[in-house]
């Protein structure tokens, strides 16, 4: 795990959880996924999104605050929600659009906003195996906007996966979303990492924000990438975590995290993303 | 007419050598202790459907030879129930991925009795290269493409839920993952509960009912039977000892203490507490029950 | 955020002329005052959806050019209302049918978000042939015929639940019909409730809510809301004047009495008691309320 | 409302109630329809079927036994229920192939068990309409068995009907529902009226027997059917009321029959079939 050494007084995993945090609006329902993302779902319940809702994927509806969980299903995370229902439920939310926004981790990412939960290498003779796409199809085809957050190097950044797990933009080609019957105006619209910010202009990934308070810079960027990113005509530094981003975060995220609880069988179902 | 009976018969009666299996509670309330019997009766060549569920300890055991999911290893070198399958049982396990929500449209449509399910997601995926049971069509109506996913009809499934009556009306609460349509495309349903409890209880909240007695054919009373996994209402998480279990040293052991070592869940509860100590379940019950605000009937 | 409102703001903010409207409560629990303000407010041109609800009154006040339906007397010749629609307000009503699964269906599908939803019924039957949303198609996976009903996206669903919190989070027990999938499928939701009750009644039995606030444009409270249809734990059907409204007379006595002649759904209550006596509301409630079994939910 | 004038101690409407009740298994689930279908299951229900469930279309499923209510849903028949649920429940209950029977009314029927719930005439300009299927096309859909009650006059058994609300053998070709998609081994399997009782052999409506208890002759069956009815080669009187079964039908259904409530409102959901 790339833990980015920085002189200042935030890691740039810091940045990336605060910056995917203020993505998320008061009034919107976000579908959310398992690590960082429900980190940054938390986040922003605690500072500018009191009444957003959360949308956690085993079918928990919940616009009241809720301490971090170690997992998405977990008695905490279910106790006192607003709805309890299941998979099926939530998922028909995100279908018939009334999910604004989607917030994910990934396994590789490529140019196009392509996501790989999957295999790298053959399918059939991987070099590398993840679980698979989980709910993480689910989210990116089906939410208005899709953010991911994931840390970056230039293997889990290669300019075209190996397996397309989650459609993002193909080959880059207008409206190839709509083509293939993907709802229209969905995809992702962020991609968050430890190092930078970037957005997708015309389907591209292209570079938005370096975190250069916490030592980052353009070079860095470009070495932790498959391609040679295109990048934002205003490229900028990604706006420092305030004061209270970081009170709030250290107190309701890192002060809460969780190691999963130990359990006695082998058979535990692993938290989904 | 009662459907009550021991966990043995329940298992030894509806599920047999090559079955399709649903196994519910993904996430919350996974039937651990139906999972257990079947592996104590080594029933196999099983095709498991499921979201995250207890299927490791069946696959490690040799009894499964497909596994319809979202979410799995599927690769050898990284898992060791797979490495377990094929050295000591000589079975290789194959996957078909979906997304999650894939699993459920399969489950749902079952349900409903129709042979697939339309959906705006999978399409443009590569898991659709290697799943047949996800194509795209032409719409009937608008025009563009859309997904289709296959309708999956267990052969029996398996639910671990708080409360039913000896009937089999069923009645689960919490998060239900692909719990409703998982039990209820079944052709054969064992429900396991906490408790058995008198049908007035069913009849006075019949809209919590996921399930009809009718559709059921096994009634279990299990406490803790979805240890070590939580059940709303009831435990949370189990302790200890999580990360076991992935060489065969631990996982041999595990499936003596837990199954072959015993002859039912009970036996192997109470040495649980022999070793943890008599408070070990007592301590993962909820502290702080809470009651929901009862929904008023009658005439 | 509250949703509370007026049933007057609710209706002027949510529902114009023109709109597709889902109407809840098939047969239980119809969101009697919710129409009646409707036709307060001469909202008009709408298409209705809905299971044997309250279309006739907006019918006969010419309101509706459309009816989505399993269940309606279609013909003039035997339909006051229709007849009242043509003569007093130059509307003639036309009507899609289906069986009333086919109804379930369509609005299920848009609930979903898909276009369409496979069924085995309606097919071979006579409907398809005068009702383009419903077709045959080949199955992409058996091979055989499929029939598909399109999907209904109601621009505005209204709902009569026993109780939901200012958010908007809805819960109604008893038989729903299709209130889950309409209410659900309905871009726009108008929920009016017989009590708003703290979020904390909702939030310790959150398997019981049906759509979640986030959804839920408007929040009412109207006691007597579903009145003179039963509502579970609330009240019986309504006494008296069954049969009237088969004409003229009495069509525009009750339009008066209860819409045009009284400010809202309250004063119109109120006459009712003027009229029949101060217990008349009271006789109808339940005489011997049941409590549901609570569940425990806690940590 | 033809009545029928007879000798005996009980009428043909009766004998049809009766009838019908007796081919409710103590096994069967039920899909049942208001009226008659409603008397009869729940006759059934007091007698050999104690057991059967009971399931009514707005989302009732009842095992335990109930009083004859004067509608489908009403507060008694939702009290006490093993589950209330929707429409969309009890008919992917149906369609799924669980329900082992349907039990319905019927506008027209024909000769091969085609049933007309909507127009007489030209679907546009009818000569007569109903309310259409409300229910009645899934029960005959889905059902395993499905049998139809309703009294019997010529008008209303005519050779073909006008419309197919409900198919039945479509022209009595074989495997004619099964090729329009229609589920394999489904369709009605008796009409009892208050004249007679009649099966499908081939598809073909065949008269099994004739209320002959109360007075009804074959030629009086003959002359209340639009066409030249098959006749089964073991015609056979119909097998009369027991007394148990009539002291039961005059407790429980003559007894417990109620008029719908008056109500204020003219727009009323009606009951459906």
């Amino acid at each position: 795990m790339a833990q980015i050494k920085d002189t200042a007084e935030y890691s740039g995993i810091d940045q990336m959880i605060i910056s995917a945090s203020r993505q998320i609006k008061d009034t919107d329902a976000v579908y959310v996924g398992v690590g960082f993302p429900l980190e940054a779902s938390i986040l922003a319940k605690n500072l500018q999104a009191p009444n957003c809702t959360v949308i956690l994927e085993n079918g928990i509806v919940r616009a009241s605050l809720f301490r971090l969980p170690w997992t998405t299903d977990t008695m905490e995370s279910q106790l006192f929600a607003e709805q309890l229902t299941g998979l099926f439920y939530v998922n028909s939310l995100a279908q018939a659009g009334h999910l604004a926004l989607g917030v994910m981790g990934a396994g590789n990412i490529d140019r196009y906003g392509n996501v790989n939960d999957t295999a790298v290498g053959d399918y059939n003779k991987p070099i590398h195996r993840w679980m698979g796409s989980g709910g993480a199809n689910d989210v990116m085809s089906f939410c208005r906007k899709t953010i991911i957050i994931m840390e970056q190097n230039k293997r889990r950044f290669p300019e075209k996966v190996d397996f397309v797990t989650c459609p993002g933009y193909f080959d880059g080609e207008p409206e190839a979303r709509e083509k293939v019957g993907l709802p229209p105006n969905t995809g992702p619209v962020a991609v968050i990492t430890d190092l930078a910010t970037y957005t997708f202009e015309d389907g591209e990934m292209t570079l938005e924000s370096v975190h250069a308070g916490c030592g980052i810079t353009l070079e860095k960027v470009k070495a932790a990438l498959g391609w040679d990113i295109k990048v934002a005509k205003d490229l900028m530094d990604t706006e420092p975590p305030t004061e209270e981003e970081m009170r709030t975060y250290r107190e309701k995220i890192v002060a809460a995290r969780r190691v999963m609880p130990p359990r006695p069988m082998p058979s535990i179902p692993t938290p989904s993303r | 007419m009662s459907k009550v009976m021991t966990m043995q018969e329940a298992i030894s009666k509806n599920v047999e050598s090559g079955d399709l299996l649903f196994v519910g509670g993904s996430q919350h309330g996974t039937p651990s202790a139906a999972i257990a019997e079947i592996v104590r009766q080594r029933i196999n060549h099983l095709t498991v459907i499921s979201i995250l569920a207890n299927t490791t300890l069946l696959i490690g055991e040799g009894l499964v030879d497909k596994v319809l999911t979202g979410y799995a290893m599927t690769d050898e070198k990284r898992s060791y129930a797979l490495q377990r399958a094929k050295a000591v049982h000589n079975v290789s396990v194959t996957f078909k991925e979906y997304s999650h929500f894939g699993v459920a449209l399969a489950l749902f449509a079952g349900y409903m009795g129709v042979p697939f399910l339309p959906t705006k997601g999978h399409i443009g995926s590569d898991m659709m290269k290697y799943n047949e049971n996800i194509q795209s069509i032409d719409c009937p109506f608008t025009g563009g493409q859309i997904g289709v996913i296959r309708a999956v009809v267990p052969d029996v499934g398996i639910l671990h839920v708080q409360r039913c009556d000896a009937e089999g009306n069923t009645q689960k609460w919490g998060t239900l993952g692909v719990d409703h349509e998982g039990i209820n495309s079944s052709r054969k349903v064992i429900i396991t509960t906490e408790k058995i409890v008198d049908s007035d209880v069913i009849r006075r909240d019949p809209n919590r009912t996921i399930i009809p007695g009718f559709r059921v054919n096994a009634v279990v009373e299990q406490p803790f039977g979805a240890y070590p996994v939580h059940l709303v209402g009831c435990y949370n998480d189990g302790p200890s000892g999580f990360g076991a279990m992935r060489d065969q040293q631990s996982w041999e052991n595990y499936v003596k203490e837990a199954i072959h070592g015993v002859k039912d869940w009970n036996e192997y509860l109470e040495n649980l507490k022999k070793l943890n100590g008599d408070d070990f379940l007592e301590n993962i019950k909820i502290k702080n029950p809470l009651k929901s605000e009862p929904v008023i009937t009658g005439i």
